[in-house]
Parts: structure tokens; C-alpha cells; sequence
């Protein structure tokens, strides 16, 4: 059994999704267990599978028990590993808290949320695992269509936010596609690894074809990943869809798609062609901090949490662009770093202000005034995202800081160094506005209409365990990932190392 | 009609682009809804389009193994008539591999037929999404025109 | 495979594609759609796949044509562009 | 937006063009696609290796069976989406309706009614057909579960929708979607507790009367009508959510 780990990542949250439609419709109380096994299953075999990496290095598995360029694989390496880790974790803890917020928001559809819901993380982890270019474009499809439906349920304003995202994902897919296409008609072949090797046999890193199709395949991730000119579709998603949506989505679809972008340049195309030939390492940088300071920007100006924390994820996916085309190889273990990192600080932010929509029905900063009276340990949780997300130690977000700056620094890219440091200081502003809100906005609102506040204000008590629950377990897994880092990053340099990028810059 | 011949060389590949941009320059300019999810269908069978386009061998044929590559006994009467009209001969698996002589320029390329048959499907999924998403819009706005929509929005504010 | 065929077919394709964006009223560009997938699906069918042909005529002529005209009858046929 | 658009399109349209004059020839049988040991591993090596003589089909439920999969999923995921995004509790229907007086029951014409009548058991019998055939001629799960989803979508555009309704409810079609992929993913799930890889069909002779390589055969014509009852389920539901604007009473 231990053979088919990396397989039952993906498989069990599958095969529970099919269970959960069939058995969910009549029966609700079935769909939150049988959601929360699918998932634990997945979580156990993600960890089992990254020992199996540590231990043995690279892991295959063929599906139907042919040889990778005729069947499709499912290639596991460290940084493949960590990923899935990360994303199985996410969307656990993620489960845990929609117990409460999934019957609240989408009243009638519970069964049908939870397969959505399922299906979706199926689709993020085959992404992360699979080793077919091909196999990939289907799971984009699949996470892609799921979540244009969890977030068409939310509001009014959702539905227009998913027709949107509906265009622009398949543009974005449709891009990819044709970019595998153009990697097709030349090397004959659709196995990541086998591209690369027919690439280098034919010696193709000069032809034009595989210039556009590196071009196709890269603007199509961006637009996946709202990189800064192509974001326009994510900010409404995040804000207007159900809570649970946005926590699930909010973390993992742009590190997963950064995942793919790594992937492709270090794999499919590798770094000496993206990296030294093209020479497009100072534009694309100079893209990055662009984004990441318009995105910071135009966070400071949200009055809404939660795109107030979208505009973040935009500035947090500047980050990890620009220190993957830092073209250097501390660069590159930052942004992979910071891909898990980030998964779990955005994770707990919106965990945070999914657990103030549920209580005060609100999505605007004065919501959350006297909080920290009134829900501590809630505050405790969210202190400690918004710490890493401002990058202080010892939390996660410090170090994944820390090395993209001596990544920056190391290459000689000083304006993206600056970039970020602005960048901290922004999000600093932002999170100390709503510490501020919450510490001491309580006092304006017992002035006035004390007795009549007192029944309505009753609401936002401590949150309820199972969505307190989670928040706490990814605070301490933020620091625990903080306080861990060399481990974290030593699986990482040694996946990175085998590439030589220190080595081939200049 | 030795032009024709050149121009005919890569047409497919000029004429795919064509229809792409017409459905991208749809998808991103048109202001209905309708109208964009129809250039999106467009624009997603132009790439499929593409794709068949790789496949095709000069003088190739559907990729289906002939009957009588496969089932040589019927086809073969010389050898029927040897073993006597009585018993009906069902040649092994093993048998008719070891027979089977297969040209593989006789065959179109299987494979981008297979990987299209699945972005035909993705398609289909993708526009049925979208079109519900159209109708669900249009139940909350009472219009498929997105200007429209976003001045309700903004007027509501 | 015939290249006069194929040729005149994409030109075809081109024109339907163009008038399918371009109707006001949205059933007709609903139906000629419909007449642009069956087009592709004669294309890909002379290109010897059979298979992708049929399923673009049963999914893309048939179905999703279908699909089309009934949201077109449950929203509104006038188009504004 | 529209001069954006311009932009956009020409810049894309250049890009993709700039990289047509580097493609081999149309139809060249030496372009690295068809001369590569993939595409001449298909040819060949399918039918001694399944003995299933569509390439297509073998290639599709079998070297990349797990990629079909995946597409089916797509298509429940498909049908399940527009579920939640469109269906609404009879409840929210009955609050709209003074709006719409528009009646929808029709009287049955006679010409369309005998016509389809008559046309849709031989549709249904050639979808079977197709789906059963899949391994010799075009076709398969995908054209035969749709062309059966269709013949269904004829039944509810002649009649109305409650006509169809009676063959496959609303419950019934959700079950149906879901026991396909269950059927599909079986096969997979078999292989794996008979200790071999997931979807790796050499396994099942174990427990199949058949030896490793009918084995393969078999078990594709298993996994096509798993995506047969699938496509065919979907494509009504679709039908009939959009039809009936998520309320499942009326039809066109």
C-alpha cells in the first residue's frame, strides 16, 4: 500500500467525492465526516509520500502500468511533495472550518458544495503531482470549473465575479493549451520530463516555436494566478463568494499555479533556456514590483477585509514571480518557501475574516471593532497571520522574507529588495489599522445605545471550536514552519541544487 | 496550382490563428454575455483545430486497424479454403499479432484526436458553466448587457 | 485529404465565425454557431478524425447548440452588439 | 476596451503567427508529432498490446485512461455546477411567478409528437450501439452518452419537460452521473486492491474469464459505459436546468 501513496493523495478525496453525491443528497449529516476522511486520508498519504521522497528521491507512479511517455505518471520530487503537503493541509483545515459556515451560507445545497469542494482539491493535488503537460491542462479545467461554481453560490455580485473569472480562466487554460500544443507539434511528445529531453536531443532551444510556446504557456499561467496586469478577475471572486469558498481558493489556486509556473521553467523548459537566452529577467522583475507595489496600494485603499486580503494574495503573488525570475537559485528556494508559507498565512487571514462574516454578517473593517475582548483567542490566531504576512519573526513569513531578499540582494536586484521591504511596510499599516479597530474601537460603539447594542452585540462571542480550531492549529503551524525552516529549506536547495542556477548566472 | 499547393501547406495554421483571434477579440471586447461565452466556444475549437491539424499524414487514412488486419481468417479465402468450409477458424490474439503488418504513415496520429476529444468536453462543461452563470445574472439583473449590469451595480451603491 | 476541400471549408469557417459574432439577435447567432461546428466537424472528418467529428457533432453541433437557444429563450434574444 | 481588445488580439495574433513559418508542413508524415515513437508506438503497438483495433479508443481508455477520467469528471463537475448555480427551491420559483404569465403547457403537436415517437428508441438504439461498438468504429462513451442525453432532450423539447422527467428524474440523474464515474473509477480502484497500479487493467484477469490482454479490452468497454451513464445523465440534467431556468417545471 505504501507503493500507491502518491496516487491516494489524489484518489481519496476523489473517490469520497463520488460517495458523497451519491450518498450525500438525502443524508447531510453524512457530508462533513465522509469530507473530513477524504481529506485526512489525503493529508496521511502527503506525509507518508514525503518521507518516501526524503528517503528514496524521486518517486514514479504509472497509471495503468505504462512507461511514461505512452501512459500518463504521476512523478513525486521535493518540491512536488512539499506542495501537496501543503495543499492537503489547507484544505483540511479549511473542511474543519466550513462545518458551521457551509450550512450557514448555502443553505440547500450542502451536498453539493462539499462534492465541489472535494473535486476541486482533487484538481489542485493532481496538478501538483501529475508529470503529464497534458494531464495538467484537464485538472487546470477541473479545479478551474469547480471553483467558478463554489463561487458562483455565494451573492448577487458573485455570480458576475464567477462569469468573469470564467472568462478570463479559460483564456488563461485555453493559453496553456495552446502552448503544450506548440511543445507538441516540435517534440512529438507530451511527458514534462520526455519534452525536456526531446528538447535538448533535437536541439530545439532556438526555435521559435518553443519561444512562443514558452510565452503561451506563461501568460496563460499568469492570468491564473492574477498575476498584477491580469488579476482583474480575482478581487470580486474572493469577496462576494461563501466564506468557505474564498478560504479554500484564497490560499491554494495562485501557489499552485506559481507551483506550475516553477515547474515549467525548471522542468519542462529548463532554467539556461528561460533564464539565460531569454535574458527577460530584469522586465520580469521589474513586472513583480510593479505588481506588488500596486497591489499594496490598492489594498491600503479597500474598506472591505476581505478585498482588502485578495488585493494581498496579488501582492504576495508579485513576490514569488519576481523571485523565481530573480533567475537565482536562493531566489528560487525563497519563492518555494514562500509558496507554502503564504498557502498557510492566507490561509489563516481569511480563516480569520471567514469567522467574522459568520458572526457579524459584515464584510467591512468596522466590524471587527472591541474584538479582542470579545473573541481573544480568535485575535491570538489572527495576530500570528498577520505577523507573518508583515514578515516578523519567528513566524513563517520572516523567513520566506528573508530569503527572496537574499535572493534580490545576491543577484543584484536591489529595486525588488525595495519592493518588498515597502511591500511590509504596507501590510504593517494594514494589519495594525485593524489590531487598532479591534483593541480599541470598542469604546465609540458602548457610548452609544448601550442597552439596545446589548442584545445585537451579543453575537460575536468566541468563536465556535470548529472554526476556532483551525485558525489555531495554522498559527502554530506558521510558527512551527517558522521555527523549522532550515529543515523545510534544506528539502527544497536539494530539489533546486540539481539545476545549477547559481552556477549558470552571468 | 503549384501556389495553391505551397499556400495549402501551412493554410491550416494561418486560418486556426484567424479564428482564434476572432473568438479571443469576441471574448474580451463584446459586451453580451451570450456573445462572449459563443467566441469562447470559438475560440477553444480553433485551438482544436490546431491540434487535429498535427495529426494529419498525407494519404493517411481514419486510425481504425482494418478489418482484415484484424480479423485475417475472414478476409484470407485461399487459407479458409485449405482448412476445410466446416469448422469456423478463430485465429488467437497471439496469432493474428504475429500476422499483423502495420504501416504507421497508413495511420493519422491517434494521439491529438484523443487529447481533443477531451478538450471537445472541456468545452462543452466550460459553456454550459457559462451559460448558467448568464441565466443566474440575468434572474438578479434583469440584463445580459455587461454595461448595464455594472451601472445597476453602481446605482445600487 | 483533399486540400480544395479543406480550404474552402476554413474559408467557411471564417465567414460563419464572423456573422455568428456579428447578429444582433442572438437565436441566429445561437443557429449559426451551430452551422460553424458543423463546418469543423466536416473539416476534422476529412482530416481522419473520425472520432473527434463525431464527438464535435454531437457535442458542439447538437448540444451545445441546444444549450444555447435555451438560455437564449429564457434571457433575451436582442444583443447590443 | 474595444481599441484594448484590438491590441491584445493583434499582439496575440502576431505572436502565434511569427511562430507558423518554424511549423513542419501540413500533412508532412516526418513532422517530429507523427514520427515520434509515441504516436508510432499508438499505431502500431495498440492492437497487439489490447487488442482493440480504434486506436483512439484504446489510447483514450487505456495509456491515458487516467486523463478520461478526469474528463468525465469534468462533465459531472459540469452538470453539478450548473445544479448549484442555477436550481432554486420550488419555494423562490412560486414568489416570481405573478411575473411571468406566460404559460408553457402546450398541446402536443401531432406531426412532431408521432415523429418522435417514432425516431427516439432508434436513437437510443444507435447510442447503444455506438457505445458498444466504440472498440471497432469512431465513437465511444463520450458520443454515445451524449447522443443518449439527447435523445432524452428531444423528448423534453417534443412534450415538455415533465414527459422526460418521467424516464429520468431529477434524483435519478444525479445517481446515475455519479454511479458512471463509480463504475469508472472501479475498474481503477480494483486494479489497486488486486495489488497492481491504479487503472492497470493486465491485473483483472484474475478475476475476469479472460487473459491479461482481453483483460484491457474488456475493461475499456467496462469504463466506457461508465462514462456513457455519466454523459448521458449530464447532458440532460444540463438541458433541463437550463431550459427550465433552474426551476424544473416548465420547458421551452
Amino acid at each position: 500500500m505504501i507503493d500507491q501513496s502518491p496516487a491516494i493523495i489524489l484518489l481519496a478525496p476523489f473517490l469520497l467525492a463520488i460517495l458523497l453525491a451519491l450518498l450525500g443528497i438525502k443524508r447531510e449529516w453524512l457530508c462533513f465526516p465522509l469530507v473530513i476522511t477524504g481529506l485526512a486520508i489525503s493529508v496521511a498519504a502527503s506525509v507518508v509520500t514525503l518521507m518516501r521522497v526524503i528517503d528514496e528521491g524521486t518517486i514514479q507512479y504509472l497509471f495503468g502500468g505504462w512507461e511514461p511517455p505512452f501512459g500518463i505518471n504521476l512523478r513525486v520530487d521535493g518540491l512536488n511533495a512539499l506542495v501537496a503537503l501543503a495543499v492537503s493541509t489547507v484544505s483540511l483545515l479549511t473542511a474543519i472550518y466550513s462545518k458551521r459556515a457551509v450550512p450557514a451560507e448555502t443553505s440547500d445545497k450542502v451536498s453539493q458544495f462539499y462534492t465541489l469542494y472535494l473535486l476541486s482539491v482533487t484538481g489542485l493535488l493532481g496538478i501538483v503531482l501529475t508529470g503529464d503537460a497534458f494531464n495538467l491542462y484537464v485538472l487546470i479545467e477541473i479545479s478551474a470549473l469547480t471553483s467558478y461554481a463554489l463561487i458562483g453560490m455565494g451573492s448577487k455580485r458573485a455570480t458576475l465575479a464567477a462569469y468573469k473569472y470564467l472568462i478570463m480562466g479559460t483564456i488563461g487554460a485555453s493559453f496553456y493549451l495552446l502552448g503544450v500544443g506548440y511543445l507538441y507539434i516540435k517534440t512529438g511528445s507530451l511527458n514534462m520530463y520526455d519534452i525536456q529531453e526531446q528538447i535538448v536531443a533535437n536541439d530545439l532551444l532556438g526555435s521559435p516555436t518553443i519561444l512562443v510556446a514558452f510565452i503561451l504557456i506563461m501568460v496563460g499561467v499568469w492570468i491564473k494566478m492574477a498575476f498584477f496586469p491580469l488579476h482583474a478577475w480575482l478581487p470580486n471572486s474572493y469577496t462576494f463568494g461563501p466564506s468557505t469558498t474564498s478560504t479554500l481558493l484564497g490560499p491554494l489556486v495562485t501557489k499552485v499555479m506559481i507551483y506550475v509556473m516553477i515547474r515549467m521553467i525548471l522542468t519542462v523548459f529548463s532554467p539556461e533556456f528561460a533564464f539565460d537566452q531569454l535574458d527577460w529577467s530584469n522586465i520580469i522583475v521589474w513586472m513583480s514590483v510593479i505588481a506588488i507595489l500596486a497591489a499594496s496600494i490598492s489594498a491600503l485603499a479597500q474598506t472591505s477585509l476581505q478585498k482588502m486580503l485578495a488585493f494581498l494574495i496579488i501582492a504576495e503573488v508579485g513576490y514569488m514571480v519576481g523571485g523565481v525570475w530573480l533567475a537565482d537559485e536562493m531566489g528560487i528556494v525563497g519563492s518555494i518557501y514562500h509558496i507554502i508559507a503564504d498557502a498557510f498565512m492566507t490561509l489563516c487571514v481569511f480563516l480569520f475574516a471567514g469567522i467574522i462574516f459568520t458572526k457579524t454578517g459584515r464584510r467591512d473593517l468596522s466590524a471587527m471593532e472591541g474584538l479582542f475582548t470579545k473573541m481573544p483567542l480568535t485575535m491570538v490566531g489572527f495576530l500570528v497571520g498577520a505577523f507573518s504576512l508583515i514578515g516578523i519573526p519567528p513566524t513563517a513569513g520572516f523567513f520566506s522574507k528573508w530569503y527572496l531578499i537574499q535572493g534580490g540582494i545576491s543577484s543584484g536586484h536591489y529595486e525588488y529588495v525595495a519592493a518588498l521591504l515597502i511591500s511590509s511596510l504596507i501590510n504593517a499599516v494594514l494589519f495594525f489599522r485593524i489590531i487598532e479597530i479591534a483593541y480599541f474601537g470598542t469604546k465609540p460603539a458602548e457610548g452609544h445605545g448601550h442597552h439596545h447594542e446589548e442584545e445585537r452585540k451579543d453575537g460575536p462571542t468566541e468563536a465556535s471550536f470548529s472554526m476556532l480550531f483551525p485558525l489555531l492549529i495554522t498559527a502554530a503551524l506558521l510558527i512551527g514552519i517558522g521555527l523549522y525552516n532550515q529543515e523545510v529549506v534544506a528539502i527544497i536547495t536539494d530539489f533546486v541544487s540539481q539545476f545549477n542556477i547559481g552556477a549558470t548566472i552571468l | 496550382m503549384e501556389l495553391l499547393e505551397a499556400l495549402s501547406a501551412k493554410f491550416n495554421y494561418w486560418i486556426y490563428v484567424i479564428i482564434m483571434m476572432i473568438g479571443l477579440y469576441a471574448m474580451i471586447s463584446k459586451n453580451n454575455l451570450v456573445k462572449k461565452l459563443i467566441g469562447m466556444s470559438i475560440f477553444q475549437t480553433a485551438i482544436i483545430l490546431f491540434y487535429v491539424s498535427i495529426g494529419v499524414k498525407e494519404g493517411d487514412t481514419i486510425p481504425i486497424l482494418y478489418h482484415d488486419q484484424v480479423h485475417p481468417s475472414h478476409g484470407d479465402s485461399h487459407h479458409e479454403a485449405d482448412t476445410g468450409h466446416g469448422e469456423d477458424h478463430h485465429p488467437s490474439h497471439e496469432e493474428i499479432v504475429a500476422n499483423l503488418h502495420i504501416e504507421p504513415d497508413d495511420f493519422a496520429n491517434p494521439l491529438p484526436h484523443v487529447l481533443m476529444l477531451t478538450a471537445i468536453v472541456v468545452g462543452v462543461a466550460t459553456l454550459g458553466v457559462g451559460l448558467a452563470l448568464t441565466q443566474k445574472i440575468y434572474r438578479d439583473f434583469g440584463s445580459i448587457e455587461e454595461n448595464e449590469i455594472l451601472e445597476s451595480i453602481k446605482s445600487a451603491k | 485529404m483533399i486540400w480544395a476541400f479543406d480550404l474552402i471549408t476554413l474559408i467557411f469557417l471564417v465567414i460563419t465565425a464572423i456573422i455568428s459574432l456579428q447578429t444582433k439577435d442572438l437565436l441566429s447567432a445561437a443557429m449559426i454557431f451551430g452551422v460553424y461546428s458543423f463546418l469543423m466537424c466536416l473539416l476534422w472528418a476529412g482530416m481522419a478524425a473520425v472520432d473527434v467529428a463525431f464527438t464535435e457533432s454531437a457535442v458542439g453541433a447538437g448540444v451545445s447548440a441546444v444549450f444555447l437557444i435555451a438560455t437564449v429563450l429564457r434571457t433575451t434574444r436582442r444583443s447590443s452588439d | 476596451m474595444k481599441s484594448f481588445a484590438l491590441i491584445a488580439v493583434v499582439l496575440t495574433g502576431w505572436l502565434l503567427l511569427s511562430a507558423v513559418s518554424d511549423f513542419p508542413d501540413w500533412g508532412d508524415t516526418e513532422s517530429p508529432a507523427n514520427d515520434y515513437r509515441l504516436s508510432q508506438h499508438y499505431i502500431t503497438e495498440t492492437f497487439p498490446e489490447t487488442s482493440v483495433p480504434n486506436m483512439v479508443t484504446a489510447v483514450l481508455a487505456d495509456y491515458r485512461g487516467y486523463d478520461t477520467m478526469f474528463e468525465t469528471v469534468v462533465i459531472f463537475v459540469a452538470g453539478i455546477a450548473i445544479m448549484s448555480i442555477l436550481r432554486r427551491k420550488p419555494l423562490d420559483h412560486l414568489k416570481d411567478k405573478g411575473k411571468e404569465t406566460r404559460t408553457y403547457k402546450k398541446d402536443p403537436d401531432l406531426i412532431i409528437d408521432t415523429t418522435c415517437r417514432l425516431m427516439i428508441p432508434i436513437i437510443q438504439l444507435f447510442a447503444l450501439y455506438v457505445v458498444a461498438h466504440g472498440h471497432h468504429s469512431p465513437g465511444g462513451g463520450f458520443q454515445g452518452g451524449v447522443i443518449f442525453g439527447a435523445s432524452f432532450i428531444l423528448l423534453a423539447l417534443s412534450r415538455d419537460l415533465q414527459a422526460a422527467q418521467r424516464w429520468v428524474p431529477e434524483k435519478r440523474v444525479l445517481n446515475l452521473a455519479g454511479i458512471g464515474i463509480l463504475i469508472y473509477s472501479g475498474f481503477g480502484f480494483a486494479c489497486m486492491l488486486l495489488g497492481s497500479n491504479f487503472l492497470d487493467y493486465e491485473i483483472l484477469h484474475k478475476i475476469m474469464p479472460a487473459t491479461p490482454i482481453e483483460a484491457r479490452s474488456h475493461s475499456m468497454l467496462g469504463v466506457e459505459i461508465g462514462v456513457a451513464f455519466t454523459c448521458t445523465a449530464i447532458m440532460f440534467s444540463i438541458y433541463s436546468n437550463l431550459a427550465s431556468n433552474g426551476d424544473m417545471k416548465e420547458t421551452l
